[in-house]
């Protein structure tokens, strides 16, 4: 493979499709294919053919709004202009078919502007309208052109010159540099290296991997191909979270085709350059996000962190380098290298380059997937693209970062997101899940909620981890039952401190951030439930009641 | 004769006290070496580390991070604190933490008087626990002919873990489940009498609390004796 | 040096051949656990001794740490599962959507505590943390299939479907 | 000097603590000059009185009972010190706790008793849950651990009280000491 041949390729893909007047892409991801939108596609594919219209019909990955679905994306030859069609039915394939060419169906017809206009698509420019499964879909879109270009043309530090460029940094929550982890890697001694990409989604309330990964697969393996030329690796792992049968699926196909391609295995490019990818499946441990306990786990063994340094950077994989980057970061690679590190660079405030996809979820109208540029108000993205709070209720927090994250309050919806502005104000970026609450929701016992999940998915390896979030959850409990005092606050603050300051891991380093968050600016709440023995978002049954004597 | 290596000589502070060390040494290693205590817990000389007890954090100029001393190398001009207001506060909630997970009740355990837990908790001043005791049900399994091992007691430092799989080679303890449920185990969580067990008891002599106990050793004093683990490894590299 | 035999398949069950070709792929690799794990776990619906026992052996792996690598995975069943699953999500945006309820519910109905089965083998009541469908919350897996925006009366209306079948 | 007013009380403990500070021996008679024992299982009186400056509570918190007395005694106590492990940690009375009440009633009265098996109805208050520390009831001023603190130990601790300079009894005692 070289250049030509893959501009080949992309251009006979191109003038095939070129073919037809119409482009009908129904979304096959995970939530539509739950409302069966492949019954969807046989329909229409049918009902085109018999209305003689020259349509093309496509199954596509995730169109974002995954609440309105199953979605369908409609364009007509010579218009840029795209038609959205939500809650659609097989019932109404003749109609659609009928309407082709002429004015849309109405009733079909997705009024949400604002959603879909104020998003800028980097990572998700082929969600939607590509078939994840078709490589040449990927390749018509200019999809393997960086690599091409890149094995070809440049020397592996010019690749990761341009991503330090970029001013890329890690999607998956940290917001490392991925230039300079991709350097140090470059430079740590050691053969083999490895790549391994992080997909154990394990936020719950996030699906940006899964849905990456279920629309355009081939974006990944590209982005780790590139990271694998310009760190020197030859092996990769995929550590896929087995909860997502589809994504993991789709890889496999996608991992077959790019090879068959030459764009993964031995000599890509007829140079010297060697890569190629395997999937592991996660098996249920959000604690495998972490780094070491990733590699940990991709080693066959229970996944338990371990103290840095060394850094996998340096001591990884079977104490070799290991360059480990999470699926978004990887998808971003690609286009950078298309479009060189200035481009990406151009987009984003201060520190905080490029977009971020964000999976809003919650008590909020358009729930799904959003991709914003970094700097964009929250407020915009709560009301404007997320439709803002449904029935009549009002907007309370919105829970980012994860698990471990923070909440924030009405009062700091017109921050600009990026990775400093949250952490001041008591939360963190994490992969990009938002949780919506409203005022049917208690502060008290969401903060009990995440430390359940933490608890839960705390190793057990270090104390403060282990025994401080079951504490933590104990002390929640009882104020939830209405059996707390005054002095567990002041014993949720301190222990809390001991579990963030003192634990070996990431998980347990922020495991307490939703108490201290909903602490400081929900803590009326706190002391409704222990004075008062009260929750007026109406959540907790209060099992001791204060007893009102007549 | 050739020269002898160079070695590379770092120098530190540590508690105000100006140290050197060799390269690659721990700040506990080097703390020790020079008489300033840490508190420890899962460290004991002849294991691996795993850093898990969080015990030894000390604090280092320049950043507000904690490090684990066991683990933590030393570094050229580092200033290492391994006693403050904060860290002594942070090892009294740890050691807190331990007393409140299980039931740990020293008037009635054969380790009193010789419990690695019971002395830190002395002398970190620790006279009560705040937290919520959880008392959870445990069990006791004494199908071994010659020890016992009691879950009540078990801190989870996974010494006898890593002696077992390190020293003695049997590897037939390991930790199963996770979080607050972790429990160590022998073999496919089997009585440890039907076990693969090599009955050394070297396991024994390295449980810092009575969770690992010699039956013979009821009624009397049950002091350990961890500290053939570095003989044997020195007997060991001798040969 | 000592070399011990791979121990026999445990029995002619033709799924054996499967795990056991998973393990030769990853060339009886100690590192092949979690991967060998999977296709057992797939292949007999959960995880006894015996299968335990014969991968840890063929990979040489310490019986201990196999356990430990099983018992610490929450994909991975010591139990084998009902006739049908009900697997409620638990994660963050089913929770602000009112899977608590869903799970109590289902709970009370049928009698048992999540992760357990029905004593007539018949259902089992499980959680997930999070199938990444946060877009159709509440999500529950109707025997491995995904349905959104569940009530608490439909999830009791499927249960009785099973019931009465 | 007038003296301080000093009360010793007993809840679930095995009253090791008392004999322990009894073992103080002749050292009684000295701090008998500085202390008024008013209300103690040692002295004859039934009801607690309604200020007492330092009280001594030996024993966990098992029953409604005990938790009835150790709020009274909070209300009327100037300093409140946790006497010995049990009232501290629950200790031994805590060993119950994995259990749930009717278990461990059902042992003692039924499956360890050769004859009238039954539930006493009367004089017997009802078992608490789980056996607690004090402190997760009242609040405590100061903590003696030890199963029991030996007699040296309240000798230096009372001493201290004395000269209102409370000692650090982490350096003299500690749980199962």
């Amino acid at each position: 493979m070289n250049l030509e041949e893959l501009k080949q390729i992309a251009a006979s893909t191109r003038d095939e499709q070129a073919k037809f007047d119409h482009e009908i892409n129904i979304c096959m991801g995970t939530g539509c294919l739950s409302q069966h939108s492949d019954t969807i596609k046989d329909a229409l594919t049918k009902a085109v053919a018999a209305s003689g219209k020259n349509a093309f019909v496509r199954r596509t990955g995730c169109m974002g709004l995954c609440a309105a679905g199953p979605l369908l994306l409609l364009t007509n030859k010579g218009s840029e202009h795209e038609i959205v069609y939500d809650h659609v039915g097989p019932e109404h394939a003749e109609k659609i078919a009928a309407a082709l060419g002429g004015a849309p169906v109405a009733e079909l017809q997705c009024d949400l502007r604002e959603h879909f206009e104020s998003q800028v698509h980097v990572v998700l420019e082929n969600s939607g309208h590509i078939d994840p499964e078709k490589i040449e879909d990927y390749i018509a879109r200019d999809g393997y052109e960086g690599l091409v270009t890149a094995v070809t043309e440049m020397t592996p530090s010019e690749v990761i010159e341009q991503i330090m460029k970029s001013g890329l940094r890690g999607r998956g929550g940290g917001g490392y540099p991925t230039g300079l982890k991709w350097s140090t890697v470059a430079k740590a001694v050691g053969d083999p290296k490895y790549v391994v990409c992080n997909g154990d989604e394990g936020d719950p309330g996030a699906f940006m991997d899964r849905s990456v990964l279920e629309s355009d697969p081939q974006r990944v393996l590209e982005g780790m191909a590139l990271a694998a030329y310009a760190v020197g690796a030859s092996r990769g792992f995929i550590y896929v979270r087995a909860e997502y049968p589809l994504a993991v699926s789709r890889l496999t196909a996608a991992i077959r085709d790019a090879r068959r391609k030459g764009l993964l295995g031995n000599n890509i490019c007829n140079s010297d350059f060697s890569f190629d990818v395997e999937i592991r499946l996660g098996a249920g441990a959000f604690v495998c996000g972490e780094e070491t306990a990733l590699i940990a786990s991709i080693e066959g063994r229970r996944g338990t962190p371990k103290p840095r340094p060394p850094y996998p950077a340096v001591s990884g994989i079977w104490g070799k380098p290991t360059l480990i980057n999470n699926v978004e970061t990887f998808a971003n690679v690609p286009p950078i290298l298309r479009k060189g590190g200035e481009w990406f660079s151009g987009i984003g405030i201060g520190k905080s380059k490029g977009t971020k996809v964000f999976a809003i979820t919650g008590k909020i109208a358009n729930t799904g997937l959003v991709e914003v540029p970094m700097g964009i108000p929250l407020r915009q993205i709560i009301e404007g693209i997320g439709g803002g709070v449904p029935d009549g209720h009002t907007f309370k927090a919105v829970q980012t970062g994860g698990p471990s994250g923070g909440c924030i309050p009405a009062h700091l919806l017109d921050l600009n997101v990026s990775y400093e502005s949250l952490i001041e104000v008591g939360s963190m970026m994490g992969s990009g899940g938002m949780i919506v609450m409203d005022d049917t929701s208690c502060m008290v016992n969401v903060a009990k909620f995440f430390i359940e999940f933490c608890m839960t998915e705390s190793c057990g390896k270090c104390i403060p981890c282990r025994a401080g979030t079951a504490q933590l959850y104990t002390l929640l409990t009882r104020i939830c039952e209405g059996e707390g005092t005054m002095d567990d606050l002041d014993l949720l603050v301190d222990l809390s401190a001991t579990i963030k300051e003192t634990s070996l891991c990431g998980l347990g380093q922020t495991a307490p951030n939703p108490v201290l968050s909903t602490l400081r600016y929900f803590r009326n709440e706190y002391i409704e439930h222990i004075e008062h023995k009260h929750c007026s978002a109406g959540v907790c049954a209060m099992s001791k009641a204060v007893e009102v004597t007549a | 004769m050739s020269p002898a290596p160079a070695v590379d000589i770092k120098t530190l502070t540590i508690d105000g006290k100006e140290v050197s060390a060799r390269a690659g040494q721990t700040i506990l290693e080097v703390a020790r070496e020079n008489s300033i205590a840490i508190p420890t817990l899962c460290h004991l000389d002849g294991l691996s580390d795993v850093g898990a007890c969080r015990l030894c954090m000390v604090e280092i100029a320049g950043t507000p991070k904690l490090f684990p001393a066991c683990v933590a190398t030393v570094e050229e001009g580092q200033v290492v604190t391994t006693s403050s207001d904060r860290l002594k506060k942070h090892r009294r909630t740890i050691l807190e933490l331990l007393f409140a997970e299980r039931n740990h009740v020293c008037s009635v355990c054969v380790a009193n008087g010789h419990c690695e837990l019971q002395t830190l908790g002395q002398e970190q001043g620790l006279t009560h626990i705040r937290l919520p005791y959880r008392n959870p049900k445990l069990e006791i399994d004494g199908s071994h002919e010659r020890f016992t091992l009691d879950q009540n007691r078990c801190i989870l430092c996974t010494r006898c873990v890593r002696v077992c799989a390190e020293v003695e080679g049997a590897h037939i303890w390991d930790v199963m489940g996770r979080g607050i449920d972790s429990m160590v185990i022998t073999d496919l969580h089997q009585p440890w009498g039907e076990s693969a067990c090599t009955r050394c008891g070297k396991c024994v002599q390295v449980c810092p609390t009575g969770a690992l106990f010699d039956k013979s050793k009821v009624g009397s004093p049950h002091p350990k004796y961890p500290e053939f683990l570095p003989a044997l490894q020195m007997m060991r590299e001798q040969q | 040096m000592i070399s011990l035999a791979p121990p026999p398949l445990p029995s002619d069950d033709k799924r054996w051949k499967i795990v056991n070709g998973t393990m030769r792929r990853h060339g009886f690799a100690r590192h092949a656990l979690i991967e060998t794990l999977h296709t057992a776990q797939s292949s007999f619906g959960y995880l006894d001794d015996v299968a335990i026992k014969f991968i840890a052996k063929s990979l040489r792996v310490p019986l201990s740490q196999a356990y430990g690598v099983v018992t610490f995975y929450h994909h991975f069943s010591l139990k084998p599962p009902g006739k049908h699953t009900l697997t409620i999500c638990t994660g963050t945006a089913c929770y602000i959507k009112g899977t608590d309820k869903l799970l109590a519910d289902s709970e009370k109905h049928l009698g048992i505590a999540q992760g357990k089965t029905t004593p007539d083998g018949e259902i089992s009541l499980m959680t997930a943390r999070c199938v990444g469908a946060c877009g159709r919350a509440p999500v529950v897996l109707v025997d491995g299939e995904l349905v959104g925006q569940l009530t608490s009366e439909q999830v009791i209306a499927q249960l009785e479907r099973w019931e009465v079948a | 000097m007038s003296k301080h007013t000093l009360a010793t009380v007993w809840l679930d403990g095995c009253s090791g603590c008392h004999m322990s500070f009894l073992d103080m021996d002749e050292r009684l008679v000295e701090l008998a000059e500085h202390f008024d024992l008013i209300y103690s299982p040692l002295v004859d009186l039934k009801t607690y009185p309604e200020h007492v400056d330092f009280a001594l509570v030996e024993g966990a918190i098992s029953s409604t009972d005990d938790e009835a007395k150790i709020k009274k005694i909070r209300a009327h106590t100037g300093v409140l010190i946790a006497m010995g492990d049990c009232a501290i940690t629950g200790n031994v009375p805590a060993m119950r706790n994995p259990y749930s009440a009717k278990e461990v009633t059902d042992r003692a009265y039924f499956e360890n008793a050769s004859a009238q098996q039954q539930l006493p109805t009367i004089y017997v208050p009802t078992l608490l849950k789980t056996v607690r520390p004090i402190q997760e009831f009242v609040k405590v001023d100061y903590y003696l651990p030890g199963c029991p603190p030996a007699a040296d130990t309240f000798h230096a601790f009372l001493t201290g009280l004395i000269e209102g300079k409370p000692v650090d009894v982490s350096a003299l005692t500690r749980f199962g000491a």
